[in-house]
């Protein structure tokens, strides 16, 4: 099992904060692929891979990262604080 | 060092005054406050700021570690704000001393850089009763570059 | 625009208090501070600051116009002393406001560097019992370069 | 008559902080020559352009600067502000 977190629009276009699932994936983009196939609103949020992060328990990574140890993974567009 | 991320308002001179309280021997202090402008191209409502508990905390810590890394600094203080915030109130400011203004004036600059593209937050803005997400701009992600 | 060159000690919290309640619709404020540092080589008894008196704040007037001109900066504040002043006592400051953060780090830095090596200002270091007249740093006038 | 004005290093070498003078110089240039004939402290403050700097009524000027209509003429080293 490992939890998913969504942020800002993310959340929002997904309609949820976060969800546990079990996945095979041993990479986020192996993630990304297999949400995706979950619905419509997944295969359109996660579409361009331009448009958003990744944090794998709360550390950035790329999407090509391994989950293999992920207890926790957010997706989050392109940060805005400051 | 300080570091707080924080819903509630706070007053910036207040905060400069009790950062450099605790400061011996040094020669500069460099201070940012930024604020919720209320002008932009509409009237501004309110802002939202979202966050990433924990994260958050943990990736500002990382980037104050990485300035006392990179310069001669005596301390740092970051304070950010989430949730709702009005027009002219503080968002977050980051304050550094030293002994040498060079060094100061650079890490409150790179503080900034990073804390605007690598610390999770994302600003909502409400125009005129419309809720957008601010963009990230892409100047922002390139002033990293300098640092690099 | 405020300009002051004075003999009295200032509370820099509460001079960036002031500074602040006057602004409307800024998103980012800068705030320099030089301060006496009583560490160096060798121990400092105090500082004494020769200036100018006429021609300082012309000069000092001439440098924040310049800034003024050069970015969309909101207002600015300068504070210089002269005199003795003690370890730990503040000798100036700078703030600017702006609507965005580089134009007001930017203003900020730029008027440092101009203040630094082009307002007419002395100082004498009093180490020991020994008066030395502090160098201009070479790096201060070189500075300069960065703006022209 | 020109006010002379000196200040830090220079005016404590020199003596005085200021003066008034009658000169027929045209130039900076020309006023630091006259002076330096006067006696030995202005020849040793004086001897080194690159050592101190020089304002025409309260603004900065080069050393081939005209003083024709100079009030007050002001010596003193680069400047240690901020």
């Amino acid at each position: 099992m490992v939890d998913l977190i969504y942020f800002s629009w993310i959340r929002e276009r997904i309609g949820k904060s976060g969800e546990s699932i079990e996945t095979s994936a041993t990479t986020v983009l192996e993630l990304i692929e297999e949400l995706k196939k979950k619905d419509i609103r997944y295969s359109e949020v996660f579409s361009d891979l331009g448009s958003f992060r990744v944090a794998i328990n709360q550390e950035l990574a790329d999407f090509d990262a391994s989950i293999v140890e992920a207890t926790e993974i957010a997706f989050f567009p392109p940060m805005t604080g400051g | 060092m300080r570091i707080s991320v924080q819903n509630e308002f706070f007053d910036f001179s207040t905060e400069i005054k009790n950062f450099s309280a605790t400061l011996e021997n040094i020669g500069a202090l460099v201070t940012f406050t930024g604020i919720v402008r209320g002008q932009k191209s509409q009237t501004l409502d309110y802002m939202v700021i979202e966050h990433y508990p924990g994260m958050t905390e943990k990736q500002i810590h990382l980037i104050v570690e990485e300035a006392f890394k990179r310069w001669k600094i005596s301390d740092a203080l970051v304070i950010h704000r989430y949730g709702k915030l009005d027009p002219g109130e503080p968002i977050m400011m980051v304050a550094t001393a030293a002994e040498h203004r060079i060094e100061a004036f650079e890490a409150a600059e790179y503080l900034m850089d990073y804390l605007k593209s690598k610390a999770p937050f994302w600003k909502k803005e409400v125009l005129n009763g419309e809720e957008n997400w601010v963009e990230s701009a892409s100047e922002d992600e390139t002033a990293l570059s300098r640092w690099q």
